[in-house]
């Protein structure tokens, strides 16, 4: 079942420039989706979509196969079920300390001080941030503000996480905590939705891939045949992940007998080429 | 209350602009001698500016429904005194009039006035007052951005009943004064609680 | 898209039809149209500098005529309060429209001031629609060097530009990171949520004004900024522009004489 | 010889806390160096020694071998030799437009109008940004504002230019690009420093490498010196290159003879591998 669709969404800015155009998206229950595309090609405004924050100009959001009305009781509703990270966590974090920041979303919801508390307690706990409940958020370092960030969300406990470049700015450590993090999450059922330009880690998680470029979908399947169509992948301004290109290399300049698909991974790459090495 | 290009005949237009120019110099002369001091509150000035642009361009919610603008006067008037903030009320109306196509250019000396000089006087003088008078520094910011944002309605009421004195000014004045009971109130109490929640995080984070 | 926060025209001043039309030209035309508009005493002439305009904006700037519609409404209806309540409650003349209730009357001396502010406030609201959709803030600058406007001032004004657009920026991005988790969703949660942005937009500001600093003195900043930019002189317009905005200028003026004393009633 | 040095450099923040401890950093004529570390590790506080923003708490730094001394006439001159280029664009430009913003450096120096002109076309060109000069930067995109503030240094012609992080947040093209110039750059002899946590561009573009963590340097050398410590590089919250990692594995887990320095690059894996499969 796909738990989030768009149906031929186009959005214009107020003064008119297309920013989506026919966007048809979606996410099946319990999967791990990438949306990749470049600054600017419209990921952060399709998002934005998603939990209504932002009206189609023209076709429709569905949340678990219910299509969006923005009245204000149903925009509640869906907010609820589908969180959204965004990339900058500045712009996420607001109160003067990590728990008033958490508890911002279940206060809202209307819940009661024990069942926010618990909340709180066990979102920061699944982050790994337990402990700095009392800390103010900008003294934080940029992966703890993440994973604050990821916390808020998650105490609203919807049925789908978006997350927009979650990774970004944070270092290879910072990064992959990030990513197992969203993994375990994913494991244990949630719907997640990232958007990301690190091509190197998409393969890694992502179990179906949009390529969205200009405000349109451009390419839409798994990571090996999004990442087989290299003319599409270089057209919208991002590239192989570095392994895949090395093997692409190999195999188009030195004849090496490597076949498409490329892997993607090391883990790929690792198989493919004992198998070479033992023939 | 922004009086809208056009609105005042040009006789007032140009009282208005008389009337404001010497307080602004005065502002320009202070922040001069503030920024020559210390190059370093030259960026922090300007983005305190941008700051009471984008905080007047925030819809107000209001009880009656219909929306408003903070005026900000309060909060720049408490943080830099009034000679500065009125210099700064000053660019940031020319900037709402052609970025946003708030107010307007003849009557810009008018709305000076009233927002960039009436405001932050009352703001500041009643932010004192109640400091001396030993009252919570919550309460002395929310009278004096609440009572700031009044009286500059008020002013732009005086504004209109100078402009359009009939039959006699001060039917003209009980008129407009009215109207702006009726809606501004609620705003002006509305002002008045937001400035208090900002200034309650700012010392909070 | 920001339903919360104003729209600015700052898009279209930087790609419309009449971008590249010399300036001060523009500038010219505008703040004397705007005049005009001002020293009427009837609502020929406005209304007439209101049709130009708008013509002028939706053909030669071609402002998106949906946009502009919607962008008038504002004046408009502003102007027609005006002119309703003018003509109800600012009257002592004769009466030529008697409500029958509440001894409420159209005066004919309220119904011509009416008439003629609604006039005023449509014709100079479009003059400086004119200015602010066809010409970039960042020409402006240049043009107000003109009027010996402080040093200081002019710095002040081209910081505070830049850094409106970040913090509007920010400010919406905050925004919809709260509605993302049901702030706003009563008046007050309204209040809550409206302080916590407007609070941490204040810190991020002063943060970024340091930030800025220390840029600046790695640029070798002493203090004031300098521009290259020298106003242009009148002679760029043109002659042929020159001839005809004197002529239209004038053309408005003789109007003005002509229609002076023109009152519906 | 050495244009940038810093010698037992000590920074204690304000409130005491120690930021850096006994740096010894230096960035020979003509090179490219980057300092590579996770966030937090006090990269950007070194950089801002470099140009005297801010003052050693012990230790001297030297630009040309001449120690700092701090007063305004000494410093102008450092900080026309030693630009730097700051992590957010955003941080860095502040002018109306982009011409002016270029032009902010040159005009703060002294020059004439004539020659402001002549170097604010010449470093857009060079940046390929020409075209751009009366655009607002709140129009560009994310790696055109980068571009834009490398301008503004390159403006100033300086001896030296230091990048924060001159990659984050861009997507794949921006960073190649961004690459591309400053290897153009160095190519015509300027010495250049920077940071950036992106282990997988580090090997491809610099000579010298230091890794910082928690304020000190902790390890310096070529590329392949340096990641041929894989276990400080783990420690200092990095990773491998992934290329690097691929052979790691392929030569500890599966026994293949690849032998230390592990390729760090896709060229110089392709060439060792082509080597295996020759042999």
């Amino acid at each position: 079942m796909n738990v989030l669709e768009t149906k031929n969404v186009n959005y214009r800015y107020p003064d008119g420039t297309p920013a989506l155009e026919d966007v048809n998206f979606s996410a099946a229950q319990g999967k791990m989706v990438a949306l990749l595309g470049p600054n600017g090609a419209g990921k952060s405004t399709l998002f934005l979509h998603f939990n209504g924050i932002l009206r189609p100009s023209a076709g429709t959001v569905m949340v678990e196969n219910v299509p969006l009305t923005y009245d204000k009781k149903s925009i509640m509703k869906v907010r609820q079920k589908v969180g959204i990270v965004f990339q900058n966590p500045d712009d996420q974090l607001f109160a003067p300390t990590v728990e008033e920041d958490v508890a911002f979303g279940p206060l809202n919801v209307g819940l009661d001080q024990d069942e926010v508390e618990r909340r709180v307690a066990e979102s920061l706990e699944r982050v790994g941030m337990a402990g700095f409940e009392k800390k103010p958020p900008h003294h934080l370092s940029g992966g703890q503000k993440k994973r604050v960030a990821i916390a808020g969300i998650l105490a609203m406990s919807p049925e789908i996480m978006v997350l927009d470049e979650p990774t970004s700015g944070l270092d290879p450590k910072g990064a992959s905590r990030i990513l197992h993090l969203l993994h375990k999450l994913n494991q244990e059922g949630m719907t997640i939705v990232i958007s990301t330009h690190d091509v190197d880690l998409v393969p890694l998680y992502a179990s179906q891939v949009y390529i969205i470029s200009e405000g349109h979908i451009i390419k839409e399947g798994t990571p090996q045949d999004v990442f087989s169509d290299e003319e599409t992948i270089r057209n919208a301004n991002l590239r192989l992940p570095r392994i895949a290109h090395l093997m692409e290399i190999l195999q188009k300049k030195d004849e090496l007998p490597f076949e498409k698909p490329y892997p993607l991974t090391i883990g790929e790459a690792r198989k493919k080429l004992l198998k070479e090495f033992d023939e | 209350m922004h009086i809208m290009e056009g609105f005042l005949p040009w006789q007032w237009c140009l009282v208005w602009y008389i009337i404001s120019i010497p307080v602004v110099a005065y502002g320009v002369i202070q922040i001069k001698k503030i920024t020559d001091e210390n190059p370093e509150s030259k960026p922090l000035l300007a983005v305190s500016g941008a700051f009471m642009f984008v905080l007047s361009s925030l819809k107000l919610p209001s009880v009656t429904g219909s929306c408003s603008h903070p005026t900000g006067s309060g909060l720049g008037a408490v943080l830099f005194g009034p000679a500065v903030a009125s210099v700064m009320a000053a660019i940031v109306l020319v900037f709402q009039a052609l970025l946003l196509a708030h107010g307007g250019l003849t009557t810009l000396g008018a709305n000076i006035f009233s927002m960039g000089i009436v405001g932050p006087v009352v703001a500041w003088l009643i932010y004192k007052g109640v400091k001396n008078a030993g009252g919570s520094p919550l309460l002395g910011i929310f009278l004096a951005a609440a009572l700031a944002d009044l009286l500059t309605y008020v002013t732009t009421a005086l504004q209109l009943s100078l402009a359009f004195p009939v039959p006699t000014f001060t039917v003209a004045f009980t008129n407009f004064m009215w109207i702006f009971a009726v809606t501004q109130i609620p705003l002006a109490i509305a002002e008045g609680l937001l400035t208090v929640v900002i200034f309650d995080y700012i010392m909070k984070l | 898209m920001h339903s919360m926060f104003e729209n600015t025209l700052d898009n279209y001043a930087h790609s419309n039809g009449l971008r590249e039309t010399n300036t001060l030209f523009k500038v010219i035309f505008a703040i004397a149209t705007m005049l005009v508009s001002l020293a009427s005493t009837s609502p020929i002439v406005p209304l007439l500098i209101t049709l130009v305009i708008s013509f002028l904006l939706i053909f030669q700037a071609k402002i998106p005529w949906k946009f502009y519609l919607k962008f008038l409404a504002v004046p408009f209806f502003f102007g027609f309060l005006t002119f309703i309540f003018m003509a109800l409650f600012f009257g002592v003349g004769a009466h030529i429209l008697d409500l029958g209730i509440f001894n409420l009357a159209v005066t004919q001396d309220g119904f011509n001031r009416g008439l003629l502010l609604f006039s005023r406030v449509l014709g100079g609201f479009t003059c400086m629609a004119f200015l602010a959709l066809t010409i970039p803030m960042t020409e402006l600058f240049s043009e107000l060097e003109r009027f010996k406007i402080p040093q200081i001032v002019m710095e002040l004004a081209m910081l505070m530009y830049r850094y409106i657009f970040l913090f509007l920026d920010e400010g919406i991005n905050m925004y919809h990171a709260q509605e993302t988790r049901l702030g706003y969703s009563s008046l007050k949660k309204s209040f809550k949520s409206m302080g916590m942005l407007g609070s941490n937009l204040f810190i991020r500001t002063w943060i970024k004004g340091e930030q800025a600093h220390i840029a600046m003195e790695s640029r070798c900043y002493d203090g004031s900024i300098k521009t290259m930019k020298e106003p242009e002189s009148m002679r760029t317009i043109g002659a042929r522009n020159l001839v005809l905005l004197t002529l239209f200028e004038v053309g408005l003026v003789i109007g003005l004489y002509f229609t002076g004393n023109f009152t519906l009633f």
